[in-house]
């Protein structure tokens, strides 16, 4: 082996001194140009891979982080993390990444096919443009209208529309984020755990006549289920059964007494 | 830090991590140069000797980085692995080097490469970021060897087995039979398909991996559909 | 992760430290390369002997540089001059290719070799791969160094009239700069 | 009794995707007679081939996705019937049966099916054959351009679709009238491309866009509404764009794969265009 | 070194064609596959992947005028040092880079908020992506002069715009339609494909 001097001087001059003239840069501009930022946020981005890569859908990890600490997201978008990783993350947010209870959305409506639509809608296929075009589709005004905003939310294709008109959730694909609920426009989602919780499974505040006359599941706000409830934990909100799901034993009463079969247990 | 036992550290990174299919990194040199069998086992060779290299050195050094310019110092210390290995390439497989082109001077911004020094080595031992290095560079190479030898079926009708000569002292990619002992092996299997020039053109690269992914999508899903349906979920 | 809090002098410190060790490393390694990539080179041999090897000119046994020229060697057989043989790149569909071309003394093509190509596989490579296309090209002159679409007397390879295009427009290049070299 | 409501554009007809589907075929049955009158056994054999794959890989894949199966629409009909009519008759067989499952499987299935796709499904079945057997798609005999009375049937043509210009237009007509294509982008694109040949000097090049294969592209191609922009204006835009791109074809000699491909460049920009065009809702972010 | 230095400056008559190579016929996403792994990430998103291709052409122009002057000036044997360190290239250029795209973030996040958000948050991503390392390193390796490496730079950024934009909105326009696929990479590698396989298509009759 040659080391040829004449040559690893001017290299290691070369090397050396872009290495320094460059860092000696960045650490003067890092102070000059000081943006003071979220700590949490620094923090986060200093346990992340840091490899910029894009495949989180955010351009880099630093935004990436941003939205994890804003909530957006869940810090699992990352491919590049590994368990440990995950795990290091969810102490510093102070959530249980791997030891969580797993939530699933549930749909609270069992309209779908069950409930007459009000007319036939041809056009976009999205819940918010037949919404903006003539109210909902269906004949319940609070009810899910079935055109699958759900479904072009989620990430993970872990929702579709079934055959009864409804959303049906895929369990082995939904990672719980949420991006569902929120894209509802009737707000017929919510995230739940996936056992224990009991649900009124239906948003309709309309009379009980007319709910009898559209929908063979909705509730008619008899009150069967407030009188019976053990807890007193069930209200109701303009002709709806509303749990409060503090005071909720899950004792199932509710469940048993509702002549419409509009309560469930997860 | 739980002990992680060293050749479960590879099959993780062969499997469940696996740099293409599942990580989705790395890919512009898993579709530029895995038009053949030849090239893509070039290309996994470069890749793990940078990997390795990385990973041991970041261990290494790993408390002597600081915070601040960890990337910088990343870059350097895989850059000067790759230069090293281009260098070489173009001393000893000149073939190779021809075939490989660009690539190999760009493992260094492969974020690979990046991410496992940043998110493994930097924070563990150096034996289990070799086997770290190690259990991504067989992963990658699988991937790309894989895709490699679709698309030269497909494309060309014909597989050539190559491998590395290192017993006549000359250096460079050979078929196998002209190693001794290996003179039964022909040198190209011929399939007698009509070759489909489209698949080693871009769009074969892409619809490659597409099917492949697709596949691997499919595969997954009716596994996990089985173990829930176990559970007693329905489905 | 690194626990240490370095001071700025310290980080700079050990980003040049770093810096100067690749730099070791690297220059190691390329006087190593060098010295095997002098080894091949010399294997290989200059161009004049290239010429000799790939025999553009059949029946030449010496090839030695013209005067002044950058491509253009001139073939001897014996002490005769029989013609000129060049190595040159030409510009590709995709890429450069090296292509030898052999003359007669009246400029009328001997031998066409393309010696390196980068042409699409399975289409442009033909033009390397099927050695008819350049066997066409013996007895060709400049004046009908074309493809037989555009008036010439070369047929391209069905599906791969690009390359062929790029092969003989290549040809007729190398030809007109070994007319110029000689004279 | 209940209504039935739909945003702007009300198209003013009562034609279900149905009835487009099966016109346009009828649309295309006169040229695929011509063809096979001109080409006898080899062009019908391609034909009923390509055809028959289409469907029966339509059925096959949506079985094992377990969707309901939708070959009474006609779509994988008419997808087939497209492709093989711009087969050159030449062909060996298991070329049309590669290029139709996978004109089937990947632009069509992959992409959303009937009404989603954004790459037309026959062109793109004809440019990967063409891409990965150069050799064997390429039409041994070229277009006979003789007198003008070849316009109404080509003696000695490339391409099935080349049998007969007339037909073609003769179909093409039916479909316009019947508004199964969009008129904005067929008519934009034919008029101006015969417009603007003369005019930079491409006039002796015309006879070649005068053969079958152009107005089909033109007509049953161009101006799928799928598979073109939504808005006016994009419309517009589209046929526009697409004619420029169809004149650099030209310039380089790309008769009917250029067009082809510029059609496909336009579907790939089509999205684009839409986005760039649309007027934007109120509430609209 | 003025030898080195004269022909740069000077216009060439090839620099067209070159620009059209490097957004057309040599594309750099769809035919040369560099920068793939931002173009499978970001192009869910029109907004997103505009401010990518931004930034990208942005960076890949920058990129060329500050590291063809190192190459002849510093590393060349023409240099004054006299000496061939070619072989450094590579790191001398990531390093340039990286240190220009993380200095460009500093001053436009302090200066201008707007500007950062719709740019320079996709600068970090940018250093690791290949097809800016990849464009100086053809420079280099092309021997392009000044001015052409400019144009290169810059036509290879062009190309890689045109090419998110246009798929992003394909992708957009599927995920719209509720085709799922297209929300994950299997989507993106099938849109790739189509794009590629039409883009390849049409521009292999282009001669320039």
């Amino acid at each position: 082996m040659s080391l040829d001097m004449a040559l690893m001087l001017p290299a290691i001059a070369v090397l050396g001194a872009l290495g320094l003239a460059m860092a000696g840069m960045l650490v003067w501009a890092s102070k000059a140009f000081y943006v003071p930022t979220d700590p949490l946020v620094d923090a986060l981005i200093e346990l992340m891979p840091g490899a910029n890569c894009g495949a989180c859908g955010y351009p880099g990890c630093a935004d990436c982080a941003e939205h994890i600490v804003a909530g957006d997201v869940t810090p699992d978008v990352c491919t590049s993390c590994d368990a440990e990783t995950f795990e290091l993350i969810g102490e510093l947010l102070g959530i249980d990444i791997s030891a969580a209870e797993p939530t699933y959305p549930v749909i609270l409506c069992q309209g779908g096919t069950n409930c007459k639509d009000r007319y036939d809608y041809i056009g976009a296929d999205t819940c918010r443009a037949a919404i903006l075009l003539a109210g909902t589709k269906k004949a319940c005004s609070y009810g899910c209208i079935g055109l699958g905003d759900c479904v072009r939310a989620c990430m993970f294709d872990a929702i579709e529309i079934a055959d009864n008109g409804l959303p049906r959730i895929k369990k082995y694909n939904c990672k719980g984020c949420g991006a569902c609920v929120t894209a509802c426009p009737q707000q017929v989602l919510t995230i739940a755990k996936e056992h224990g919780p009991v649900y009124v499974v239906c948003a309709s505040h309309d009379k009980g006549k007319y709910v009898k006359e559209v929908c063979e599941f909705g509730c008619i706000g008899c009150g069967i289920c407030k009188k019976n409830c053990p807890e007193g934990a069930i209200k109701l909100d303009k002709a709806l059964a509303v749990i409060d799901q503090e005071k909720c034993t899950q004792c199932g009463t509710c469940i048993d007494v509702c002549p419409r079969n509009a309560i469930v247990k997860l | 830090m739980a002990k992680k036992s060293f050749v479960g550290e590879i099959i993780r990174g062969i499997i469940k991590d696996n740099p293409v299919f599942v990580l989705v990194l790395g890919l512009c040199p898993t579709l530029a140069v895995s038009t053949s069998f030849a090239n893509a086992l070039g290309m996994a060779m470069a890749f793990t000797f940078v990997m390795l290299g990385s990973n041991i050195f970041v261990s290494l050094l790993r408390k002597q980085i600081p915070a601040d310019v960890r990337i910088p110092i990343f870059i350097l210390i895989i850059c000067t692995f790759v230069t090293m290995i281009d260098m070489m390439l173009e001393a000893f497989l000149p073939p190779m080097y021809d075939a490989l082109g660009i690539f190999v001077p760009l493992i260094v911004v492969n974020c690979i490469v990046i991410g496992r020094a940043e998110a493994y080595a930097n924070r563990n031992p150096v034996l289990p970021s070799i086997a770290d290095g190690i259990g991504i560079s067989i992963g990658f190479a699988a991937a790309l060897i894989l895709i490699g030898t679709i698309r030269e079926i497909l494309g060309t009708g014909g597989l050539k087995l190559v491998m590395l000569n290192v017993i006549n002292g000359d250096p460079g990619f050979y078929p196998l039979s002209t190693i001794p002992g290996f003179s039964f092996v022909p040198e190209v299997i011929s399939f007698h398909i009509e070759p489909a020039v489209v698949m080693i053109t871009p769009p074969g690269a892409f619809l490659t991996i597409a099917m492949l992914m697709l596949l691997f999508k499919i595969l997954g899903d009716r596994k996990r559909v089985k173990q829930l349906r176990k559970e007693g979920y329905e489905l | 992760m690194a626990e240490t809090k370095d001071s700025t002098i310290m980080i700079l410190v050990k980003l040049t430290l770093i810096a100067v060790v690749a730099a070791v490393i690297l220059t190691a390694t390329y006087g190593v390369t060098q010295e095997q990539l002098a080894k091949l080179a010399e294997a290989a041999g200059g161009p004049d002997k290239q010429l000799l090897d790939i025999g553009v000119v059949p029946d030449a046994t010496k090839f030695k540089a013209v005067s002044g020229g950058e491509i253009c060697y001139e073939a001897y057989d014996g002490g005769d001059l029989i013609g000129y043989g060049a190595i040159a790149e030409v510009q590709g569909m995709q890429d450069m290719l090296t292509l030898a071309v052999g003359v007669d003394t009246d400029f009328v093509v001997t031998g066409v070799v393309v010696v390196s190509q980068k042409e699409t596989p399975g289409i442009g490579d033909k033009v390397q791969k099927q050695p008819e296309f350049v066997e066409q090209f013996a007895g060709v002159g400049l004046d009908g160094m074309a493809l037989t679409g555009d008036g010439g007397k070369i047929d391209a390879i069905s599906g791969a009239s690009v390359s062929s295009g790029h092969v003989t427009a290549g040809v007729a290049e190398i030809i007109g700069k070994m007319q110029q070299e000689v004279s | 009794m209940t209504y039935t409501i739909s945003p702007l554009p009300h198209v003013k007809s009562n034609e279900s995707v149905k009835r487009v589907m099966w016109g346009t075929v009828a649309a295309l049955l006169p040229i695929t007679i011509a063809a096979i009158y001109l080409f006898g056994l080899p062009a019908l054999t391609i034909i009923l081939v390509t055809v028959i794959t289409a469907v029966v890989t339509e059925i096959v894949i949506y079985k094992a996705a377990s969707q309901p199966i939708t070959i009474s629409d006609g779509n994988a009909v008419l997808i087939g019937l497209l492709l093989a009519l711009i087969m050159p008759p030449e062909v060996p067989i298991w070329v049309p049966i590669i290029g139709a499952a996978f004109a089937i499987a990947v632009p069509k299935y992959i992409f959303g099916g009937t009404g989603t796709f954004v790459f037309h499904p026959a062109l793109v079945g004809f440019a990967f054959l063409l891409a990965a057997w150069p050799t064997l798609m390429g039409s041994g005999s070229t277009p006979n351009l003789g007198s003008f009375s070849n316009l109404l049937i080509e003696t000695g043509a490339g391409r099935l679709v080349e049998a007969s210009p007339v037909l073609v237009l003769l179909g093409g007509a039916f479909v316009l009238y019947k508004k199964y294509v969009d008129r904005r982008v067929a008519l934009s694109a034919t008029i101006l491309l015969l417009l603007l040949m003369p005019i930079v000097g491409m006039g002796s090049q015309l006879p070649y866009v005068l053969t079958g294969g152009y107005f089909l592209g033109l007509i049953f191609l161009a101006a799928d509404p799928i598979t073109s922009p939504v808005t006016k204006k994009g419309r517009l835009v589209y046929g526009t764009v697409l004619v420029l791109l169809i004149l650099i074809q030209l310039h380089f000699d790309a008769y009917f794969t250029g067009m082809c491909f510029a059609v496909l460049l336009m579907n790939v920009f089509s999205p684009f265009i839409d986005r760039t065009t649309i007027p934007k809702p109120i509430g609209g972010k | 070194m003025t030898d080195v230095l004269m022909p740069a400056l000077m216009p060439t008559e090839n620099i067209f064609p070159l620009f059209v190579e490097a957004m057309f016929t040599k594309n750099f996403l769809l035919i040369m596959f560099l920068g793939l792994c931002s173009y499978v990430g970001l192009t869910t998103n029109s907004d997103t992947s505009k401010g990518m291709s931004m930034a990208v052409t942005f960076v890949m122009t920058m990129s060329a005028i500050l590291t063809w002057p190192i190459y002849y000036y510093l590393l060349s044997p023409a240099s004054f040092l006299g000496k061939d360190l070619t072989f450094l290239k590579t790191i001398c250029f990531i390093l340039v880079i990286a240190a220009f795209v993380q200095l460009v973030e500093f001053i436009i996040r302090k200066f201008s908020p707007p500007l950062y958000r719709s740019l320079g948050i996709y600068l970090p991503l940018i250093s690791t992506n290949c097809a800016v390392l990849g464009v100086v390193l053809l420079n280099v390796q092309e021997g392009y002069t000044y001015g052409a490496s400019i144009m290169y730079a810059f036509g290879a950024g062009l190309g890689y715009s045109w090419v998110m934009l246009a798929t992003a909105a394909v992708r957009e326009k599927l995920i719209m339609r509720g085709v799922n696929l297209f929300n994950g990479f299997i989507g993106a590698f099938f849109a790739a494909m189509m794009v590629a396989l039409i883009v390849v298509s049409y521009f292999s009759v282009v001669k320039l």
